[in-house]
């Protein structure tokens, strides 16, 4: 995988002066830690519950760790990283086999409770069982062929869901909603307008023109999009609009979604001051 | 394109600098409190109405659909919806079909609990003032059950204490007999709720979701099979608000505000610069 | 397990003896003349109320018996009985419609009849669904009502596994007598342990069954969940008790199942026998009947299985039109190759990332989505995928596939496995570059993070299906300043890929990317069916919201042109 | 020839077409039909857990044994598999070597609350950080274009704080202008363009999938015919 030289951008001798120092100063990071946790959370105190305590140190240690790889990849994120990665491995091949394996295809085969279960379990699984198996044939290098059998079942049936799904909510969810009269635009209770924001955003001229606008902007969206149209003369003014809405909603969707990300790290931060470090802030 | 050995140093120094100072953003208003003006949002007064117009004896329920990974959002309006019926003296059920959320239900149950003590003076019980019945699976038949028996559902609460005959459930049955349910959800059971929930048992209901989920749940607001919602952690400060108890969300609120803030008059700075730059570039090539 | 069905049906009488028993107390002093006060004694508190309050019942407040009907629901799988009635001259407040339905003329005098209370709303209307009435005046006149006939006639859980059905299982040789023999005590002790009312509560322990709401449950968007598993609440058991009582567990599991599917036969079975119906208005404690020559109307019917949801009609129909318009341009492009089609750039630069990552000695990365095969997103990265994996291998440059989906992985080694080959270079083709680098979301963010920090990839493709991982490996990319081309079909991400990566493919044009690099005549006549197709659409936008808000302005009825575009869900 | 493509094409087109047609019917074969795919997709699926293992497990072997750079890290991969799957075997209660009941929160739930979930949540937050210094770095007005982005992104991104209503207060002595001009935003051009992309991609799904229906798109299988 990985046989590229790790990106190095400093003579040697500099690059190993570095790495030194970035060792200890990790080292002391860590005990740092350690003194802290245990300063804040003692496993070992009186009454405590080592399980709770432990654990929160250990998801404070993962979280800092993670932290780090904004400030430049370490030592610790790296075993962080492939820690995490196997944690999520080993927990997907618990929860595979206790919610799908088992009780879809172990029990009804191997602990069939009666004869007539056994039967009629064999006449269910037989096939997807030996397409699973099939799919399996992916590992040889020559006989990989074999898996194509398992995934056409899987692609057939994928492809062939998809034209009535997105028929319906794509296309005539979109259109039910887009194709009004636009009397309807304004709401049966728009309030009477007294300030301009009323009148103009929310009131009754301002909806009737933003769906105007909207109905124009799909157009000129769509237009855009065309492949077989070469974007001259009235082309290239409509699609010239169409870039210029689509530059507004990435700009709008990129704003409105940066308060629900920050709520994450709030959250992150409320776990490390209030629950590691049990600062209160009542 | 430049690599990182050719781009030019103040590149990852700013990177830097923006890092730290969103981090600062976020943190340092972790330990300040003042007040806020802003107005809550229609939405969140409705719930809040609703909630307000209950008596004392009435029965809420709360269904925790969230999971620790969504904390950030939804825990502070479990709180504030908990503490709002402690202070009326209605009475929360709180379940959750996720075996993942009953940490996370319990903690909020035992803050409110611990809460209503110190805010209100009042001693709140478990089986008397509040009922945590903690997790069963089965998701939508469990609601479908919950319309039918909801002491079938739950024959016992968290705690082991068999329901049938529980001082706190005395008068419900079945959800038809809980006055408004409140699912605090971060994953698709809204609309699950709806159906086999409150439409079923015919009674008001409302949401609590995080902010990304929001916009697709005007379509059931407008329709009035949702009396109102919560969206994010604006919804849980507007919710703090109208309560007049400040928590997590008036709090996270204000770190919104200056990381917001922050993130504009950085972009703000960084025009200014560009254009700084080119005049100053042209100048140069007319002199 | 939950795929099995049992054999046995249990006999029809065991049934019908059940039902009796439930209504005998309500007929016991039930006859028609009275039926009014049996099926008003079950709302309770209206005998309470003085009569004074209420406005009397007149006999404009009763449909017209004319208009009482009853037919088979045309789009369903034979369940559901339609009733109509016109809507009356007067409508008190708090009136309700009361349909009585019964499964013979006779069970109406025995009082053997279940009903069904309605209360007037313009959600009844026969008008709001299209699909069964049609557009005709008339509907806007007419009520309906959907009725089941076995939620009123059928229990709604199955019962409980006790002794007797454990008998009766072992009779039918379902279970062996072993079974029987082994399983008769543990229902026993369990029968005494509940109380009598509540059935024995395996199946919320049992894994058996845990498929079924899996699958019915798993949300689209939710995170990671753990498998069910109630609390145990036990009382002290000998370990020989206990034994017996987890090898009793899958059997009752099983057993459990047979009596769900037993009752979904029993449902079918009473959905399709025939009904007789009758209408009648109720106000308080007053109610009269849709009479004709002084009996009640009665109108019979019958649920039928049908073959074509009607409420789709709208969906197939324009599904085929662009079906047949994409199969025609692919015709067409057939017979005369060289189709104009405009510049992408997203997809022009590939070649030259691709070039300059070799100039450079870098490897090339591409990041798959999260979509599963089954999912056409993924099935268009791995077309551009066999596209790059050709050219890496033409440039004797380095590819790294990463991967979070199995399945995709398996398809991707073939691709690439085959790009190599055709490229002469089959020997070149190393699996462990193609792999499944972590099974979850942000899992996969940390680790193809750390590999680019590490690798210094010159050129980072990342297409398909994202959720909130498309910023954290973009920005991540963008660091290590290699060329970054992202293409995804989740609109929510694409701002994230429009400022932190050089191109980006935006929607559709994903789609295209496999006609636009093969340059394959059918594939583009493919493309230009598309563009017809939103040419369609946009048509029908404009020409739709014109002719709306003039018929709008004018008062003209247009309800068939909304109900053209109406989605369908189910 | 035949058992390596064309009778996968003819699966693909076979299934297809049915998945196609049992959307429409609302008989009990079609749901039964509906029902048996479902089955064979999830036990497909399960199976292909282990080829993910394989996968996994093959590239982190390797670099342990041909010694590659930064090897000793891939051992932590394995330390956190094993342990999640010993834990799961061990605290289920249906597991071979567990009799018995579950305990209130075993070794495989401690694992998942205190690295999974930390560690899932804290990547997720990085993002707040990426959001900042993507913004800082690409909003420039530098055309018409890149302006719209720029204005629309601090519009909507202010809009949504409170402060806005303070500093709209302040400068139209209307305190909702900014946030309902952010929501005005969101419902009309914003919406125009999103409902548009949707259109797009529909058209795009529904070609695609006539595609690969018919066999002409095959480059999943390897591709090739160039």
């Amino acid at each position: 995988m990985s046989d590229y030289p790790e990106a190095v951008n400093i003579q040697a001798g500099a690059a190993k002066r570095r790495q030194a120092v970035e060792m200890g100063a990790l080292a002391l990071l860590v005990v740092v830690f350690l003194i802290v946790s245990f300063i804040r959370q003692n496993p070992f105190a009186e009454g405590a519950n080592p399980g709770k305590a432990i654990g929160l140190i250990v998801a404070a240690g993962l979280t800092l760790i993670m932290f780090s790889f904004l400030y430049r990849d370490n030592p610790l994120f790296k075993i962080g990283e492939n820690l995490y990665v196997g944690v999520s491995l080993g927990y997907t091949v618990v929860i595979t086999w206790r919610d799908f394996l088992r009780p879809l295809v172990y029990q009804p085969l191997f602990e069939a409770p009666t004869a007539a279960a056994l039967q009629s379990s064999l006449l269910h699984l037989t096939v997807p069982v030996a397409l699973g198996i099939l799919l399996l044939g992916r590992i040889s290098r020559k006989h990989g062929w074999i898996s194509r059998y398992a995934y056409a079942i899987l692609i057939g049936w994928g492809a062939g869901v998809a034209i009535p799904l997105v028929t319906n909510s794509y296309i005539l969810q979109q259109l039910t909603a887009a194709v009004k009269p636009l009397q309807e635009a304004i709401g049966p209770q728009a309030p009477a307008a007294t300030t301009f924001s009323q009148a103009w955003l929310l009131g009754t001229a301002g909806p009737v023109l933003g769906a105007l606008v909207a109905m124009i902007g799909t157009v000129a969206v769509l237009f855009y999009f065309f492949f077989s149209v070469e974007h001259k003369k009235l082309g290239s003014a409509v699609s010239k609009l169409g870039i210029w809405f689509l530059m507004v909603s990435f700009g709008a969707s990129f704003g409105y979604t940066v308060m629900g990300r920050l709520s994450l790290l709030i959250g992150r931060v409320n776990f490390l001051l209030g629950e590691w470090l049990n600062i209160q802030n009542k | 394109m430049s690599t990182n050995q050719s781009r030019p140093r103040y590149y990852e120094l700013t990177r830097r600098i923006i890092y730290v100072s969103i981090a600062l953003a976020v943190i340092i208003p972790y330990f300040y409190n003042p007040k806020q003006d802003f107005s809550p949002s229609i939405e969140v007064r409705k719930v809040y109405d609703k909630v307000e117009s209950l008596s004392p004896g009435d029965h809420l329920l709360i269904s925790i659909d969230y999971d620790p990974s969504s904390e950030a959002e939804l825990y502070p309006m479990s709180l504030a919806l908990l503490r709002h019926c402690f202070k009326k003296g209605v009475i929360p059920i709180v379940m959750t079909p996720w075996p993942t959320s009953v940490g996370i239900a319990k903690k909020g149950c035992d803050e409110a609990v611990a809460d209503a003590n110190s805010m209100f003076g009042k001693k709140v019980v478990s089986g008397k003032d509040y009922v945590f019945l903690g997790f069963r699976p089965g998701i939508t038949n469990l609601m479908l059950k919950m319309g039918d028996n909801l002491k079938g559902a739950f024959d016992k609460d968290y705690y082991g204490q068999p329901t049938q005959g529980m001082k706190a459930l005395a008068g419900v049955s079945s959800l038809k007999n809980v006055k408004l349910l409140v699912d605090l959800a971060a994953m698709g059971t809204v609309e699950w709720w709806i159906a086999y929930g409150a439409d079923k048992a015919d009674i008001p209901m409302a949401t609590g979701t995080t902010a990304v989920m929001t916009p697709d749940l005007y379509p059931f607001y407008q329709s009035n099979q949702l009396i109102g919602f919560l969206g994010g952690l604006r919804g849980a400060a507007d919710y703090e608000k109208l309560l007049k108890i400040p928590g997590r969300g008036e709090r996270g609120m204000l770190a919104q505000s200056v990381t917001h803030v922050l993130i504009i008059l950085l972009i703000l700075g960084a025009n200014i610069h560009m254009f700084a730059s080119q005049l100053l570039r042209k100048k140069e090539a007319l002199s | 397990m939950r795929k099995s069905h049992p054999v046995i049906v249990r006999p029809l009488t065991t049934w019908v003896t059940i039902a009796l028993a439930a209504m005998v107390f309500a007929s016991a002093s039930a006859s028609p003349a009275n039926a009014a006060t049996t099926a008003q004694a079950a709302t309770g508190p209206a005998t309470t109320q003085p009569a004074a309050t209420q406005p009397a019942l007149t006999a404009s407040s009763v449909p017209d018996p004319a208009s009482f009907r009853a037919l088979d629901r045309p789009d369903d799988d034979g369940s559901g009985i339609l009733v109509v009635w016109a809507k009356p001259a007067e409508q008190p407040k708090d009136v309700k419609f009361v349909i009585q339905v019964a499964r013979s003329k006779e069970d109406f005098r025995t009082g053997k009849f279940k009903t069904r209370e309605v209360s007037p709303s313009p959600k009844i209307l026969a008008s709001t669904k299209p699909t069964y009435f049609g557009y005709s005046e008339e509907t806007k006149g007419l009520y309906y009502t959907d009725i089941t006939p076995a939620k009123l006639f059928c229990p709604e859980e199955p019962p409980p596994l006790t002794t007797e059905k454990l008998k009766q299982f072992a009779d039918q040789n379902i279970i062996t007598p072993e079974q029987l023999a082994r399983a008769l005590p543990v229902v026993a002790a369990l029968e005494k342990e509940k109380p009598a009312t509540q059935p024995v509560a395996f199946a919320t322990t049992q894994p058996a069954t845990a498929p079924t709401t899996a699958r019915a449950t798993q949300p689209a968007t939710a995170p990671i969940t753990r498998p069910a598993t109630a609390p145990a609440t036990k009382p002290a058991l000998s370990p020989a008790e206990k034994a017996e009582r987890k090898w009793f567990a899958p059997l009752a599991a099983y057993l459990e199942i047979c009596l769900a599917e037993e009752l979904k036969a029993e449902c079918a079975k009473v959905n399709a026998e025939p009904y007789f119906f009758r209408l009648a208005v109720k106000l308080g404690n007053q109610t009269l009947y849709a009479t004709r020559d002084g009996e009640p109307v009665l109108v019979e019917a019958g649920s039928r299985v049908n073959f074509f949801k009607w409420g789709k009609l709208n969906n197939l129909v324009l599904a085929l039109i662009f079906s047949a318009i994409v199969v025609t341009f692919i015709e067409i492009a057939k017979r005369r190759p060289g189709l104009f089609i405009r510049k992408i750039a997203g997809l022009e630069a590939i070649d030259e990332a691709i070039g300059r990552s070799t100039e450079m000695d870098r490897p090339v990365y591409f990041i798959h989505g999260s979509g599963a095969v089954s999912d056409l997103s993924a099935i268009a990265s791995v077309n551009i995928l066999s596209h790059i994996a050709y050219r890496t291998a033409e440039h004797d440059s380095r590819i790294h596939v990463m991967n979070q989906e199995p399945i995709v992985t398996a398809v991707s080694q073939e691709v690439v496995q085959q790009a190599y080959t055709r490229a002469g270079r089959p020997d070149a083709y190393n699996p462990d570059d193609v792999s499944l680098i972590a099974y979850e979301q942000f899992a996969f963010v940390a680790a193809v993070s750390g590999m680019m920090v590490r690798q210094q990839p010159g050129a980072i493709f990342i297409l398909g299906y994202f959720g909130a991982e498309s910023l954290l490996l973009a920005e991540t990319g963008s660091s290590t300043g290699a060329i970054q081309v992202a293409g995804t079909d989740a609109y929510t991400q694409l701002p994230f890929f429009i400022t932190t990566c050089d191109y980006t493919l935006m929607g559709e044009e994903l789609y295209a990317a496999s006609a636009y690099l093969s340059r394959e005549p059918r594939l583009l006549g493919g493309l230009r069916g598309q563009d017809v197709g939103k040419a369609f659409i946009m048509i029908a936008l404009v020409v739709g919201t014109i002719l709306l808000t003039v018929a709008v302005a004018k008062g003209w009825d247009v309800a068939w042109l909304r109900g053209l575009l109406k989605a369908s869900n189910g | 020839m035949i058992f390596k493509r064309t009778i996968p094409l003819l699966i693909v087109f076979g299934i297809g077409v049915l998945a196609f047609v049992q959307d429409y019917v609302p008989h009990p074969w079609s749901t039964a039909f509906r029902d048996e795919m479902t089955t064979w997709t999830m036990v497909i699926g399960g199976f292909a857990m282990f080829l993910g293992l394989y996968s996994l497990s093959h590239m982190h072997v390797t670099r342990i044994r041909r010694q590659m750079p930064g090897w000793g890290y891939s051992i932590f991969v394995f330390i956190g598999a094993i342990g999640m799957i010993a834990t799961g075997i061990f605290s289920d209660i249906f597991g071979p070597l567990a009799a018995g009941t579950k305990n209130e929160v075993d070794l495989f739930d401690w694992g998942y609350d205190n690295i999974l979930i930390p560690c899932s949540a804290t990547v997720f937050s990085i993002l707040a950080f990426y959001m900042a210094s993507a913004a800082f770095r690409t909003f420039r007005a530098r055309n018409l274009a890149a302006g719209l982005l720029l204005a629309a992104a601090i519009i909507v991104m202010f809009g949504r704080v409170p402060v806005s209503e303070v500093v709209s207060g302040w400068l139209f002595n209307d305190r909702m202008v900014i946030p309902n001009l952010s929501k005005a935003i969101m419902d009309y051009p914003n919406l125009a363009a999103k409902r548009g992309i949707m259109l797009g991609i529909a058209l795009g799904v529904i070609s695609q999938s006539m595609r690969i229906l018919l066999g002409i798109e095959r480059s999943y299988m390897g591709g090739g015919d160039r």
